[in-house]
């Protein structure tokens, strides 16, 4: 019974292999004499955060009184943990903090400087030890991602973002499988699952009168290493939970056409049928950030210093493709001036440009820009048009 | 408590260039007495003033904001400071709504002859700050 | 612990020049602060570096100087927050570097083949330290004949002038400086605009490797004429300058489609460049 | 089936952009999980349009980006409306650049509630219009004095100030749905100088939010768009009710109202209350 990462769907050009993180030695995949799915009590769950608060930072989904929604805290206490229904509602992090915040903040510090000693720039303190429970398979699609593009390039034009793989190496994500995924969701259509274990640690199932934990790592496996080992019927009930939750999402995307349809369009750019798509679809848009903020593989930042009475620091921030000042040049020139041309480049590098980049999509079908889009714009819908309106 | 009697504030003040930099030229002639507390940034005109420079000065370390022009009739540009009036009413009754302390943005009218009544703004408008404390609320550290 | 990428090494403004009448154009040429970074620096012409002040950020230039010079050259116009900045600054202050970063210009395939170059206003100076670079002694046997199209809006606008002036008396070099308006000066010699000059000068297509920088309008109405002259799409080099941030390929912020100019790039020949969006 | 102001506005849709009254008809479709903003401009795609409680997002937002086509035939609810004559007013539309359907509205939905805008909405039938469809909606809204939150306390107001910002993660959702906000370079996206941090540290925020509601002030018709639109549920209509609450209890101006009125921050009254001026 040896939990695999499982393969992600693979479109034109694409890569295949495992998705195993490139990022962090610590991650190695499970032996198989530890990787024996366990079983948790709730009162066992409750001890074993108990014993993690102590040790490190826990994060945790947590409902937030303000915005009356589930977002990741760090937590004081198990009792702190709302556990009751999670599997049942949608991706976490809708509103709030998500998982991906914990890995690659909206504001890193890169170094501390003082301008009186020029030259001297101090690099923060290392991030500290952070375990994720709650974590659903498709933000652990989105962090393997993350891991891929953070990471060195074979070419060498591309060193590794240390500031990320220091974050990487010292996190543990604990998923928790989706037993009843929300209309919004369509993970199945690009490749992944709702009971994907996909760059998590070790996955949770919620079998109602306790958690199966089934370790996908080393790393996840020793959180788990103490308890019994499940049952027969305990994988059974797992089986039914993860089918179910499977045929619930019914959204079918070929991925593979898409991108093939997709690149055609990136020669006739500006004159070409396309660029009517384009414009039509995009109009509804009004390129806010709302999209690629929530989204769990957007992973643009600007760098921004400033200085405060004679201390400063180099820090990294959040950006979005949709903002105008996103490629403005300082002369005033902007490549990509039109609102369309930005719109089309978010979906371009979910489909499209990021297979070419490192060999994989960065959309993980988690839902979140349909549900927070301003003007309900629903990129399931988006794709179903360029797959009709663009030839292959 | 020593701290706060020991506190000397930081005041960026916005003054037209006309009426109330005039009026502050002719304290420091006249040899008026007041704190000096005030870091004075000369305007065009008080219609000049941004809430945004407001903002900035306490964003940027001031631990109190004076805009001054001319009287409401005296205005160099004839409306400017009417203009000016409306856009700090607003700023001011917003400002008090978030909680920012009442008294960290003062508003003045002070002409060239008023030497005197511009010392007389500047005690007034540090006293208040001097009671208020270090700003802490907008500020960027 | 592997190098942080993000880190500038320090380097000394040993000299500043102004280069132009608008006085927004200077060249600042650098030292290293340590021997060790002096050391491990390697580049090749027609690659770009960030430079970086603390409190103020960051932004990338090309290299101006070839590598055979003692020091290394940027040239850069006042324009934003950063180059005003930059611009302040005298002789033996300290500002940070990263880099080298990019391609470089198709240094094999220019090696033995006649050299067109095609370059209008500051965008020169990657052109520059690769002209230098041909012109070395040891390195000029390996290329064949070099032509330098090299334009302004007016003379007073031109860069590197003493230098230009002494590289147009050189007989293997063929030298052609020129501006949109002479207004009555006595150098350079020719008027007009750059797209107009290169089809007057027509450099042989033969055998030829065309490299082409300067304003998106320049580039605009070069290409036809390059096209005109029989230069193929895949013997034709543009350098780009897309608003970047990190210089690594992380950031995001210069992709056209799925290439980055910071790292794929910021060479790129044409034949690549119809294969991608026109966000450039 | 639709409701009977789906098929008037379907119908009249079809029959304006038949007859070139209209370029486009800008309205709301269904969409998988809300109404999406729709811009018809074949008469047969006219049976896309539907009026219902899930219209939410202020049409009036792409009246200036897409009156370069010709005319634009748009829905208009109470608050929409008022929009566009704010529009009017700062001289950003034409009158001839529109043709109205107005339609009374018995307010937005959000995840099944009544969205807080509309709670307090004075103004749900339209206030200006070429054509109204269906009957007028009776207004329902209570005025909520600005914000629950005004607390006696200068301390307990900056405490929920602090902590609705201080979730701000700076997407700009609210300015770019905003039909008020059509600067060409908001303030916050200038460089030189850099008016406000790109971080989304407390005082970046606050900048922001201090700014942008005044920057509403006279202009906000309280639509709540912004409000929907924020991903981090930051109360900013309390925010937007205080800003019209000054202007008009110093101004007496509501906005929107009137397509000749003066946008009140760009006029004044010599007798305008100055109790705060030392």
């Amino acid at each position: 019974m040896k939990a695999k990462g499982e393969r992600r769907k693979t479109a034109g050009g694409m890569r295949k292999g495992s998705r195993r993180s490139a990022v962090g030695g610590q991650r190695k995949a499970v032996s198989s004499e530890r990787s024996a799915p366990r079983i948790l009590t709730r009162a066992e769950f409750d001890r074993l955060i108990d014993e993690l608060v102590a040790k490190c930072a826990v994060y945790a989904p947590v409902a937030v009184e303000e915005t009356g929604k589930l977002e990741f805290r760090r937590i004081g206490s198990s009792s702190e943990v709302k556990l009751e229904g999670l599997a049942d509602v949608g991706v976490v992090g809708q509103l709030g903090l998500r998982p991906k915040e914990l890995l690659f903040p909206q504001c890193e510090v890169l170094f501390h400087f003082s301008p009186s000693e020029p030259g001297r720039m101090v690099e923060p303190e290392p991030p500290q030890e952070q375990v994720l429970f709650g974590v659903r398979p498709c933000d652990g699609a989105a962090v393997a991602f993350l891991d891929r593009f953070f990471s060195g390039r074979s070419d060498s034009s591309a060193p590794s973002d240390i500031y990320y793989r220091a974050r990487r190496e010292r996190t543990t994500l604990v998923g928790l499988a989706c037993n009843r995924p929300a209309d919004t969701c369509f993970c199945r259509a690009v490749g992944g699952s709702p009971s994907g274990t996909t760059g998590l640690d070790l996955l949770l199932t919620d079998l109602s009168d306790g958690f199966l934990a089934e370790p996908v790592t080393e790393k996840g496996a020793a959180l788990v290493a103490d308890m019994p080992v499940a049952s027969q019927a305990d994988m059974e009930k797992k089986q039914r939970l993860a089918e179910n939750a499977g045929q619930a999402i019914t959204t079918t995307i070929d991925t593979a056409s898409l991108k093939r349809r997709l690149d055609r369009t990136l020669v006739s750019e500006g004159s070409g049928p396309a660029d009517a798509v384009w414009q039509a679809l995009s109009l509804p848009c009004v390129n806010c950030g709302v999209c690629t903020f929530l989204c769990p593989t957007c992973r643009c930042f600007d760098v921004t210093d400033e200085e405060f009475r004679g201390r400063g620091r180099r820090m990294r921030v959040w950006d979005s493709c949709q903002f105008t000042l996103y490629s403005r040049h300082a002369s005033g020139h902007n490549p990509r001036a039109t609102p369309h041309s930005r719109f089309r480049n978010r979906v371009m590098d979910k489909f499209s440009y990021t297979v070419a980049m490192v060999g994989e999509l960065s959309c993980v079908g988690c839902g979140r820009c349909i549900s927070a889009c301003p003007n309900g714009i629903d990129i399931r819908e988006t794709v179903e048009t360029l797959l009709k309106m663009l030839p292959e | 408590m020593s701290e706060m009697q020991e506190f000397e504030p930081r005041i960026v003040a916005f003054l037209c260039n006309w009426c109330s930099y005039a009026g502050a030229d002719l304290a420091g002639i006249s040899r008026i007495q007041y704190p000096p507390s005030i870091r004075v940034i000369r305007v065009p005109c008080s219609g000049r003033v941004d809430p945004l420079f407001i903002l900035k000065a306490l964003q940027n370390g001031a631990d109190g904001v004076l805009v001054s022009g001319c009287h409401p009739g005296d205005c160099h540009y004839l409306t400017g400071n009417y203009v000016a009036r409306r856009r700090f009413a607003v700023l001011h009754d917003l400002l008090e709504f978030c909680g920012i302390e009442p008294g960290r943005v003062s508003f003045s009218w002070v002409s060239a002859a008023e030497g005197e009544r511009f010392a007389e703004v500047v005690r007034e408008v540090t006293e208040r700050i001097r009671k208020l404390g270090p700003n802490r609320r907008m500020n960027a550290e | 612990m592997t190098a942080n990428p993000y880190r500038p090494i320090p380097v000394r403004i040993e000299q500043v020049t102004i280069e132009n009448e608008a006085r927004d154009l200077k060249s600042f040429e650098l030292s290293f602060v340590n021997e060790e970074h002096r050391k491990g620096w390697h580049f090749v012409p027609g690659q770009f570096a960030f430079l970086s002040i603390a409190g103020v950020g960051e932004a990338p230039f090309g290299i101006a100087s070839a590598p055979s010079e003692p020091l290394l050259r940027f040239t850069v116009k006042r324009i934003g927050t950063f180059t005003t900045a930059l611009h302040e600054l005298d002789r033996g202050s300290i500002i940070g570097l990263r880099g080298p970063y990019g391609n470089s210009y198709p240094w094999d395939l220019m090696t033995g083949r006649d050299v067109v170059i095609v370059s209008g206003g500051f965008s020169f100076t990657t052109l520059r330290a690769t002209l230098v670079h041909i012109l070395q002694p040891e390195n000029r046997p390996g290329f064949g004949d070099v032509t330098v199209i090299y334009g302004a809006r007016s003379p007073g606008e031109l860069l590197y002038k003493e230098e230009l002036k002494e590289l147009e008396k050189r007989p293997d070099l063929r030298l052609v400086i020129c501006v949109d308006r002479l207004n009555g000066a006595d150098w350079p010699k020719t008027e007009g605009l750059v797209p107009n000059v290169l089809r007057q000068v027509a450099p042989a297509a033969t055998n030829a490797v065309a490299l082409v920088c300067g304003p998106p309008v320049m580039i605009r109405f070069t290409h036809p004429v390059l096209k005109e002259l029989g230069f193929s799409p895949d013997r034709v080099f543009l350098s780009l300058e897309n608003r970047m941030k990190c210089g690594i390929g992380k950031c995001g912020h210069c992709n056209i489609g799925p290439k980055f100019v910071c790292k794929d790039g910021p060479v790129f020949s044409y034949q690549e460049l119809l294969t991608l969006p026109q966000e450039y | 089936m639709p409701n009977d102001v789906t098929a008037v506005i379907q119908r009249r849709a079809r029959e304006l952009l038949s007859s070139g009254q209209v370029v486009m008809l800008l309205g709301y479709r269904p969409g998988r999980s809300s109404a999406q903003p729709a811009f018809i401009t074949r008469p047969e795609d006219a049976s896309l349009l539907v009026f219902d409680q899930s219209c939410g997002p202020n049409l009036a937002a792409f009246l200036p980006k897409v009156k370069h086509l010709g005319r634009i035939g748009v829905v208009a609810k109470g608050c929409d409306s008022r929009s566009i004559v704010l529009l009017l007013q700062e001289h950003q539309l034409r009158r001839e650049d529109v043709f109205i359907l107005g339609v009374g509205c018995n307010g937005v939905l959000q995840d099944s509630r009544l969205s807080d805008s509309c709670q307090t909405c004075q103004f749900p039938n339209p206030v200006i219009y070429d054509e109204l469809i269906g009957e007028p909606a009776a207004a329902s809204g209570q005025l909520k004095a600005a914000g629950g939150q005004q607390s006696a306390d200068s301390g307990q107001r900056w405490q929920w100030f602090k902590n609705e910002v201080s979730r701000c993660i700076r997407c700009y959702a609210c300015r770019q749905v905003c039909p008020s906000c059509y600067c060409p370079i908001c303030f916050v996206d200038t460089t030189m100088p850099s008016w406000v941090g790109r971080t989304t540290r407390l005082s970046d925020n606050m900048l922001f939010h201090i700014i942008r509601a005044l920057h509403m002030a006279g202009r906000c018709v309280e639509c709540g768009a912004c409000s929907r639109a924020c991903p981090m549920a930051i109360d900013l209509m309390s925010l937007n009710r205080k800003v019209s609450q000054i202007v008009k209890e110093r101004f007496g101006h509501i906005a929107g109202l009137r397509a000749e009125e003066k946008p009140p921050l760009t006029v004044f009254d010599p007798d305008d209350r100055q109790e705060f001026i030392i």
